[in-house]
């Protein structure tokens, strides 16, 4: 009954592998938060000076910031994988593969994370939201939504990276499956900012950790089909 | 055991706990938060609270409560609860000519703003249907309803 | 206007059974269809006749025979397309789950070309299904659009399902397009139950699933006819498409080798 | 728009959306997407025949 430790070594041995190469350079997290600033000034240039729609929509454009980078981020993670055919030697050492799947995704969970934590106080400033709820609860709150992303995306980028126009099939495949956690995402976020009068903060977490649920152990039983070859 | 049979065990344990998250989501009770819109009731709640974000209100059209002004554009009526007399109501101001199906006593949801005036401002009226499907009766016109309507206001002036 | 009187006659009465027997014909079909290999040749050209001919009828019995709907008068017909349609759409795509999921633990280029079959019928039948409650939602509720948790919901679908189908056409190795599509399928089929229940699970505008007490019997048959008649088209859309999809499965498992072909069309 | 009275305007609005004709569009449109779509497949089964 070896299967459980093997696998979560296993999943930290990869984790470890990714933060590393990531922490060499930095090259990935530097663009991503160049990206997501740039994203979120464009909305705000969109909308021109009414600085009320903004700070409404706040949640909504901050959300949809991440979403934007985590396209690049998750297509990056994959790409160090199929340059050098680093996935072949990945998958020839015996490491089970779902443990690269939960490396994988955990690891582009805490990029995201980071990459949402310190583009936060820039939004904040932007868009005039003030945090009501407590910054704790919006750091677990961003932490459980970029869970929600990388699961679903983790498995999406493994199957573009190897495809045709990656670029194009990524977002393609990836945003319709995001949308029930990431609208549950923003309405909690919008939550945080806005004030919760009536107590919908915990049924949008609740959805958003379902779903997480559901999309993790989907990702960790089929993960292996995609990057196994028979 | 053997591995595959462990790797077997570890999926179908994934799957039960994806599973199970779905039951959650179906049967957890949490979209009893997640509302569409807000009755009048819970929206009286609010007081101060709701003046002022564009929210929506739901729930019947009051009998008897729709009025419209003299340049015969406005329309106003009230948004009650349910039928009953002590049902909490909000009185509703809309300025968008309501859908085929608007009379009294139907379910509506209408997306506006709430403010210190009692009127609920809207200018997006939307009829919310049950799930009823009835022939007219014998003889009867299905559109009688909304020509009696048009009578009786006749006859008021 | 025109005037509607109303005859239960004995004879109405005895009517109200025929859709039933005719879903249960077409029904008694498809489980031939699924299970005998040998009756392929014929049983689609009898659910092909049984389709197009009931659906000739269709417009005939929707449009004037049923009376028209109380209050949404005859804006209350679209309900014989848009119901059965988006149902319709529905059993494609679980049927589009299943072939995914059948897939998955054993490798067929069958269940691949059901699954690819399935996937596409299911949305054309959902859009045509989200077109009409769009054009119904109008003038009964005043809106063509608005973002309910039904409504979001099958938004959803239909993307979900057409990303699938550009996946599809974006992957040359057969053999990886099947696997991965397979497991695209599984995440998209997410969405088919949350869309059902969502109704239930979430106050919205959408109304409930109507059942045979919230709806007039006569309204009941012409919904249960229409939807056999989409139903039977259904079968023979998913089949043909199946036929079109394994063939060139055929083509291209075939090509390299030149060896005989995997799987064979059944 | 002016209508006399909200009423009358959601009857005339009615004839127009939601009219017979209206209701009739959403057949045909059914029905074209249906033969549309069973024309497609009749000419992908002859090419691959």
């Amino acid at each position: 009954m070896s299967g459980h430790p093997k696998i979560l070594a296993g999943a930290f041995e990869v984790l470890r592998k990714d933060l590393l190469i990531e922490w060499r350079t930095r090259a990935r997290l530097n663009a991503l938060i160049f990206f997501s600033l740039a994203t979120l000034l464009l909305f705000s240039f969109a909308l021109g000076p009414d600085s009320e729609l903004l700070r409404k929509n706040a949640a909504g454009y901050y959300w949809l910031g991440i979403l934007m980078a985590s396209v690049l981020s998750l297509g990056e993670s994959f790409r160090i994988e199929t340059e050098n055919l680093a996935l072949d030697g990945l998958r020839l050492i015996p490491t089970d593969p779902r443990a690269v799947f939960l490396g994988k995704a955990f690891g582009n969970a805490v990029m995201l994370w980071l990459l949402s934590l310190i583009v936060l106080p820039v939004m904040v400033a932007l868009y005039d939201v003030t945090i009501r709820e407590g910054v704790a609860q919006l750091a677990g709150l961003l932490f459980l939504g970029c869970l929600g992303i990388s699961a679903p995306g983790t498995v999406y980028a493994a199957i573009a990276s190897n495809a045709r126009a990656r670029d194009v099939l990524l977002p393609l495949l990836l945003f319709p499956v995001l949308l029930p956690s990431l609208l549950a995402s923003v309405k909690a976020t919008g939550l945080i900012f806005e004030g919760d009068p009536m107590l919908q903060l915990r049924s949008w977490v609740g959805l958003l950790a379902s779903f997480n649920v559901l999309y993790w152990g989907l990702g960790f039983v089929l993960f292996p089909k995609i990057i196994e070859d028979d | 055991m053997s591995p595959d049979n462990r790797n077997r065990l570890i999926a179908v344990g994934a799957l039960l706990v994806a599973g199970a998250a779905l039951a959650f989501i179906a049967f957890g009770q949490i979209g009893d938060n997640l509302v569409y819109y807000w009755s009048p009731g819970e929206l009286l709640a609010q007081g101060d609270k709701a003046y002022g974000p564009t929210i929506r209100l739901g729930g019947m059209v009051v009998p008897g409560s729709i009025q419209w002004n003299e340049a015969h554009t406005g329309l106003t009526f009230e948004v009650g609860d349910d039928h009953s007399a002590t049902a909490k109501k909000v009185k509703v101001q809309c300025d968008q000519v309501p859908p085929q199906m608007f009379r009294e006593k139907i379910g509506v949801v209408v997306e506006g703003t709430y403010d210190a005036s009692h009127f609920f401002k809207t200018s997006r009226l939307m009829v919310n249907h049950s799930n009823e499907y009835k022939p007219p009766k014998e003889g009867e016109d299905p559109k009688q309803w909304m020509k009696s309507l048009a009578e009786e206001q006749q006859a008021q002036r | 206007m025109r005037h509607w009187t109303l005859t239960y006659s004995s004879q109405t009465q005895a009517l109200l059974w025929l859709p039933m027997i005719l879903l249960a014909l077409v029904l008694a079909l498809i489980g031939v269809h699924v299970f005998d290999p040998k009756a392929r040749r014929w049983t689609w050209k009898a659910l092909a006749v049984i389709g197009v001919g009931m659906a000739v009828g269709q417009p005939f019995l929707a449009l004037s025979w049923v009376p028209p709907e109380k209050y949404m008068g005859d804006t209350g017909r679209i309900l014989y397309v848009h119901v059965p349609q988006v149902w319709m759409a529905l059993i494609a795509l679980t049927l589009n789950f299943g072939a995914s999921l059948a897939f998955l633990l054993k490798k067929s280029w069958v269940s691949d070309a059901l699954a690819e079959a399935s996937a596409e019928v299911g949305v054309l039948f959902g859009a045509v299904g989200v077109t009409l409650g769009a054009l119904w939602a109008k003038p009964t509720w005043g809106a063509y659009w608005t973002w309910d948790a039904r409504l979001t919901t099958a938004a959803i679908l239909l993307v979900v399902y057409s990303g699938y189908l550009a996946l599809r056409k974006f992957i040359e190795d057969p053999e990886k397009r099947a696997t991965w599509s397979a497991v695209v399928g599984i995440f998209a089929a997410v969405d088919i139950p949350v869309l059902w229940f969502s109704v239930k699970w979430w106050r919205s505008m959408h109304q409930t699933q109507s059942n045979p007490s919230t709806v007039d019997p006569l309204m009941t048959a012409v919904l249960r006819y229409s939807a056999t008649a989409f139903l039977a088209l259904l079968a023979v859309f998913i089949y043909q498409r199946f036929l079109v999809a394994s063939a060139k499965r055929n083509e291209e498992v075939a090509l390299p080798e030149a060896l005989p072909a995997v799987g064979g069309t059944p | 728009m002016n209508f006399p009275s909200p009423i009358l305007a959601a009857d005339y609005v009615g004839h127009v959306v939601g009219g017979w004709e209206y209701v009739q569009g959403a057949y045909g449109l059914t029905l074209v997407a249906l033969l549309a779509y069973g024309a497609y497949l009749f000419n992908a089964r002859k090419d691959r025949s």
